[in-house]
């Protein structure tokens, strides 16, 4: 029996290129035809990437074909949820993490804006139910006030 | 019990916000193998939903399965989904013991009668096996699992165990275990196989029952479609490989190293259907076939005994080249007399020849 | 041993069978799938379209007692229907039964002239005409072969010419041939190079081929001779396929060479003839022959390649080949008779399938001695009659007297004016005179 | 039984009952035929045997050009499904595999699709042979139960290993367990029919080659 120091060990060098396993110029090509979908009818649409068999290396070859645009932003809601467009506007990705910063989804989306970034309507409506609440607690405070009625 | 209480309504009790409720609906919707799209129908059901009381049995089992679904990084969505069910019973992460533990058993039972969901892991000795081989407080498995799905809404058999039968199972099957769907007929069962289940489907399956309140669509193996409809094979990233005849021939040649399939190596992918190829383990970082190990089949039936781990799933299990050389070679002796046989019947004849000659053929005419 | 007049028996004839059934028959049979393109190579199915001309199906009895007596699935099965039978206490049927072989007869004579073409176009390699031949062993044994081979393998046996022909008769011509060209013709030369053999229906219809040859062979110098006991080379044995008559007429062959201690036998311008002596009679008589055996046509080329034959002019018309199957397809020979036809043909045009895989007559096999099959000899001579017509020659060249009358009649009842000749004839047509030849030597 | 008992069932002791069949059966077949022999030939040889009879093993894959003409469709579509059976047979990879063991030689493999394809071709090419069959005058007449037989036998593992493939039938392991199944009927009736001449036809070639070789022609 070979003793354990015995057993020849040695580290590869991590590949300069990520491998390619195919999987990226598909997407690639439903992100096209969602997009042109978008353009004639104004049609969102979402992609979820956990439901493609990605091998490694070809998620950062997607991310980096889909490439960065003018817009990043970060949601801070059970945790960080990263959102930017990529390099064709329209076509954005949103990377959702736990708290401790693990990625529970990955997603594309093909909007003018994604729905996350969006305020919802009924937080509006609170939104405005604790303004005024902020208002008449700020007037209550400010003894200005009364004097100039 | 908390059924009282909406899932909307403990989420936003733990200061969620309505954006982080859409990022979890995201989130539930990708686990359940919906498309995003779903995710506002997922965002209103659950806004309404009920936590369901769930009793845990563990029987013949090494409790994989349970540290399958614990051991996912916290707190994660599967997490947030266990905040909301009310786990009453699961004799190996509840603190209460003996007695008391079966009395809160009975007690979930007996307040949610008719709503509760079972989830099993583990196989158990059929009713004909002896029963001493697994018994808890005194009550055999088999007794307990009878008495529980009694009032149950349904019946989840987690694991491979549960589900199929599993390790205990396995020739030659010492204890007699059967899997669940063998003894519960008159419930729903839905199977989560696997060994152990990916854990995002085990809370997939939760979630589905507590956002719908309906089963999931099943196969013939009675589980979720939605994530064991298609094959390990048909997902995998290298099934391009395959497709294109490039194979590992062992685990440390080039083609181990290139990534390249290991059908040949004796992955069972083409027969095994889970969601491993998409939904990957240890929170999306690897499964099996990524780390160069051909898929086992673990969420397949008899798994263990289907002719070997390393042996390509298109190889016979016995020794065909030993039968091919005997039966040749008898076929060669036999041939040869029978064929001899039939020459010394060509022979005979000549010997018995009955010379032709023009006066018998004149007579004809 | 059964003796007499009622011998014939269908046991008998399957004897036979167990007889001739050899590793290629139990090959062929092990590997037919019943794809049926035999019956595409057969003029008798071509031309008629009835699938019973299938020449596979022709020897479907055989393949019965193949199958039931040479196989041990066979044997199996027959011991199980046996077993089931003595259950059942009803008598076993036979096998293969009188009427079975009196439904196969016309099958094995009267449809099939053995011209082997279905051999060579069988996906599964059986060679049919190997297997027709031995068939028709048994068919004999068993009574039931056309009165019209019975006939003339009596009449060979015991006249020496399956036609009745007499000594005498030929006798005639030969005067006749040596006035005509004032050479002598031989007979019973010992020594001779060359014995030289003739069919009655030459003699009969086509005195001229002797003629030929006196010439050719005087002109190239070749000792030669005839034999007054044995001139006959057509084997009626060989048509009906009783190889102890074939051996009979063999061996007067062999008698008669041994006898003049010639060094080789020419069989004349009939291809049955070719194949018997060639082929056939050693394995009949069950011994080589101290001589060798050779068709007309294969002497003559031999003598053009040596610079023996010395012609001049050449025909003019366009003319087209019929390759006898007993001389191409069944003896390999089919670049002689081309390049003799080079020597004397200006105009020549070869049929599309020719060679070893040319269209039989029709005529062949017994078909022409067998007065029932005339309507089907007629038919499948249709099949020779397109290929004829798809070149259109204006007169056709054959080497075989049995193919000749074929063609001549055959061409008559579809009133198609094209003459048949034989090759020998038109070779002696070309000859150099003599005296000219002579001359030329002088002048160089 | 379940799908899987099915599977383990077709794939071990089936599987060897099957070769054994199979093996016996053939060699007895073979040897029955060789043992025959043929009577010594005492006529003076123009040709070889030998050659000759080597070359038309393998010149009976090409037809003359006048059967070609004569019969398209039984040269093309039989030709076309036989190549693609044996590839199919030859050349996917899980067959290359089962052979490797049972054998212990291997090469090779072709690409999953173009099996796939040439799977789906020879399919055709068996339903048309069977229609042509069914409808030509020679070969109805031809035809016994048995033809239909071993027709049933053949398409019976390309269909399922299509279906297998395309998991057109499910679970899996019944699909699988189907296709060993058929395969192992193939087998077993194999030499007990005129299947054998997947083997006698080249030994029936090799002896016409050396029949017509002997007397000069290349058959």
């Amino acid at each position: 029996m070979a003793k354990l120091a015995g057993i020849p060990i040695h580290i590869e060098q991590p590949e300069a290129e990520p491998q390619q396993f195919g999987n990226a110029l598909p997407i690639l090509n439903e992100i096209r035809h969602a997009l042109a979908r978008f353009a004639e009818r104004a049609e969102p649409t979402r992609i979820d990437l956990a439901a493609i068999p990605f091998g490694p290396g070809d998620e950062e070859r997607l991310m980096a074909l889909l490439g960065r645009g003018e817009v990043e932003a970060t949601i801070d809601a059970l945790g960080p949820t990263r959102v930017w467009e990529t390099r064709f506007p329209g076509v954005w990705v949103l990377d959702y993490a736990n708290v401790e910063g693990e990625r529970i989804a990955l997603q594309i989306e093909i909007d003018e804006i994604p729905q996350m970034l969006r305020t919802q309507r009924a937080d509006i409506t609170d939104s405005l139910a604790a303004l005024d609440a902020a208002l008449a607690s700020a007037t209550a405070a400010d003894p200005a006030a009364e004097s100039r009625h | 019990m908390a059924t009282s209480k909406t899932l909307g309504e403990s989420l936003r009790q733990h200061g969620v916000s309505r954006r982080g409720f859409l990022k979890f609906c995201a989130a539930t919707a990708s686990m359940m193998a919906l498309p995003p799209s779903m995710a506002p129908a997922i965002a209103q059901a659950l806004e309404k939903a009920r936590r369901p009381s769930v009793i845990w049995l563990s029987f013949q089992e090494c409790t994989g399965c349970t540290e399958s679904l614990t051991r996912s990084f916290s707190p994660t969505v599967e997490n947030l989904i266990f905040d909301v069910i009310s786990l009453d019973y699961h004799h190996t992460l509840q603190a209460a013991a003996g007695d008391a533990a079966e009395h809160a058993r009975e007690q979930a039972m007996n307040t949610n009668a008719g709503e509760y969901l079972v989830v099993v892991d583990g196989s158990l000795p059929g009713p004909n096996a002896n029963p001493g081989y697994s018994t808890i407080a005194g009550i055999s498995n088999y007794d307990m699992l009878m008495d529980t799905i009694d009032g149950a809404a349904a019946v989840v058999a987690v694991g491979t165990c549960a589900a199929f039968g599993g390790l205990p199972k396995a020739d030659p099957n010492p204890t007699g275990a059967v899997s669940v769907q063998d003894l519960v007929k008159d419930k729903p069962v839905i199977n989560v196989s696997g060994c152990p289940p990916v854990p995002m489907v085990i809370t997939g399956v939760l979630a589905q029952f507590l956002t719908f309140g309906t089963l999931p669509e099943l196969d013939e193996y009675g589980r979720p479609r939605a994530f064991f409809g298609q094959s390990i094979h048909d997902r995998c990233y290298r099934r391009p490989f395959y497709d294109k005849g490039k194979f590992a021939e062992s685990f440390d040649d080039e083609g181990a190293k290139a990534g390249w399939c290991l059908y040949r190596l004796g992955c069972k992918g083409p027969m095994t259907y889970n969601a491993c190829a998409t939904m990957k383990w240890n929170g999306g970082a690897s499964w099996p076939v990524e780390a160069g190990y051909p898929c086992l089949g673990c969420s397949e039936p008899d798994f263990w005994d289907a002719g070997g781990f390393y042996k390509a799933l298109s190889v016979p299990t016995g020794s065909p080249g030993d039968v091919l050389l005997t039966a040749g070679a008898v076929g060669a002796a036999v041939g040869v007399g029978a064929g001899l046989m039939s020459r010394n019947q060509g022979k005979q004849a000549a010997k018995h020849h009955d010379k032709v000659t023009a006066d018998q053929l004149e007579e004809k005419l | 041993m059964t003796q007499g007049a009622h011998s014939f028996s269908v046991e008998r004839g399957l004897n036979a069978w167990r007889e001739e059934i050899d590793a290629p028959v139990a090959a062929f049979f092990s590997s037919c799938v019943h794809c049926g393109l035999c019956a595409q190579a057969c003029p008798f199915f071509v031309e008629t379209g009835d699938p019973k001309y299938t020449p596979i199906h022709k020897l479907e009895p055989m393949r019965l007692l193949w199958e039931q007596e040479f196989t041990l699935w066979g044997k199996l099965k027959k011991t199980v229907k046996d077993r089931v039978d003595a259950q059942l206490g009803r008598a076993p049927k036979p096998l293969i039964t009188d009427e079975m072989l009196e439904e196969w007869e016309p099958l094995l004579y009267d449809s099939c002239s053995m011209c082997g073409r279905c051999s060579m176009v069988c996906p599964v390699g059986n060679d049919i005409h190997y297997m027709i031949r031995k068939a028709r062993e048994g068919m004999v044994a068993s009574g039931h072969s056309p009165e019209g081979l019975v006939a003339a393998s009596v009449r060979a046996v015991n006249t020496g010419s399956p036609m009745g022909l007499q000594w005498k008769t030929l006798d005639v011509q030969i005067k006749h041939v040596e006035t005509a060209t004032g050479l002598e013709v031989p007979i019973d030369k010992q020594g001779a190079e060359y014995l030289v053999l003739l069919s009655s229906m030459e003699i009969i219809n086509f005195p001229e081929y002797l003629e030929a040859i006196t010439k050719i062979f005087d002109h190239a110098g070749v000792s030669w001779t005839l034999s007054k006991t044995c001139f006959e080379a057509t084997n009626a044995g060989i048509q009906i396929g009783s190889k102890d008559i074939a051996a009979t007429l063999v061996q007067r062959v062999v008698d008669a060479a041994e006898q003049l201690q010639v060094k080789n036998v020419i069989s004349p311008e009939c291809g049955h003839a070719y194949t018997a002596i060639r082929w056939e009679g050693p394995n009949a008589i069950k011994r080589a022959y101290p001589f060798k055996v050779y068709h007309i046509i294969e002497v003559l080329d031999q003598l053009r390649a040596d610079g023996r034959i010395k012609t001049e002019g050449k025909e003019m018309d366009r003319l087209s080949m019929h390759d006898p199957c007993n001389l191409a397809r069944k003896s390999g020979v089919v670049q002689q008779q081309r390049s003799l036809m080079d020597l004397v043909a200006s105009n020549f045009v070869d049929l599309k399938e020719h060679g070893e895989f040319q269209w039989c007559c029709g005529a062949g096999g017994g078909v022409s001695s067998n007065e029932r099959a005339e309507p089907l000899k007629l038919a499948a001579f249709k099949r020779k009659k397109a290929q004829i017509e798809e070149v259109e020659p204006e007169r056709m060249v054959t080497m075989c007297a049995t193919c000749r009358t074929q063609l001549e009649e055959g061409l008559e009842e579809f009133n198609m004016d094209i003459p048949v000749v034989g090759l020998t004839e038109i070779i002696a047509d070309h000859l150099v005179e003599k005296e000219v030849e002579n001359k030329k030597a002088e002048e160089s | 039984m379940t799908p899987m008992d099915f599977l383990l069932l077709t794939k071990g002791p089936l599987f060897s009952l099957a070769i054994a069949i199979f093996a016996l059966g053939i060699l007895i077949r073979l040897f029955e035929i060789f043992a025959l022999g043929r009577a010594h030939n005492y006529a003076a040889a123009r040709g070889n045997e030998v050659i000759p009879g080597l070359k038309t093993m393998y010149r009976r894959f090409n037809p003359d050009p006048g059967t070609f003409k004569r019969s398209t469709f039984d040269v093309v579509v039989g030709t076309l499904w036989h190549v693609g059976f044996v590839i199919a047979l030859l050349m996917f990879i899980p067959h290359i595999e089962l052979i490797k063991s049972t054998l212990g030689v291997s090469w090779p493999g072709l690409p999953n699709p173009v099996v796939d394809a040439v799977t789906a071709i020879t399919l055709l090419g068996l339903v048309a042979v069977l229609i042509h069959r069914l409808t030509h005058p020679v070969k109805r007449f031809l035809s016994t139960p048995q033809d239909y037989l071993i027709w049933a036998v053949t398409f019976l593992p390309v269909l399922t290993g299509y279906l297998a493939y395309h998991r057109l039938i499910n679970p899996y392991p019944l699909a699988l367990g189907l296709h060993i199944f058929t395969v192992e009927i193939f087998l077993i009736v194999l030499p007990f029919t005129k299947l054998t001449h997947i083997f006698t036809a080249f030994v029936a070639r090799y002896y016409n080659g050396a029949i017509f070789g002997r007397k000069g022609i290349q058959s």
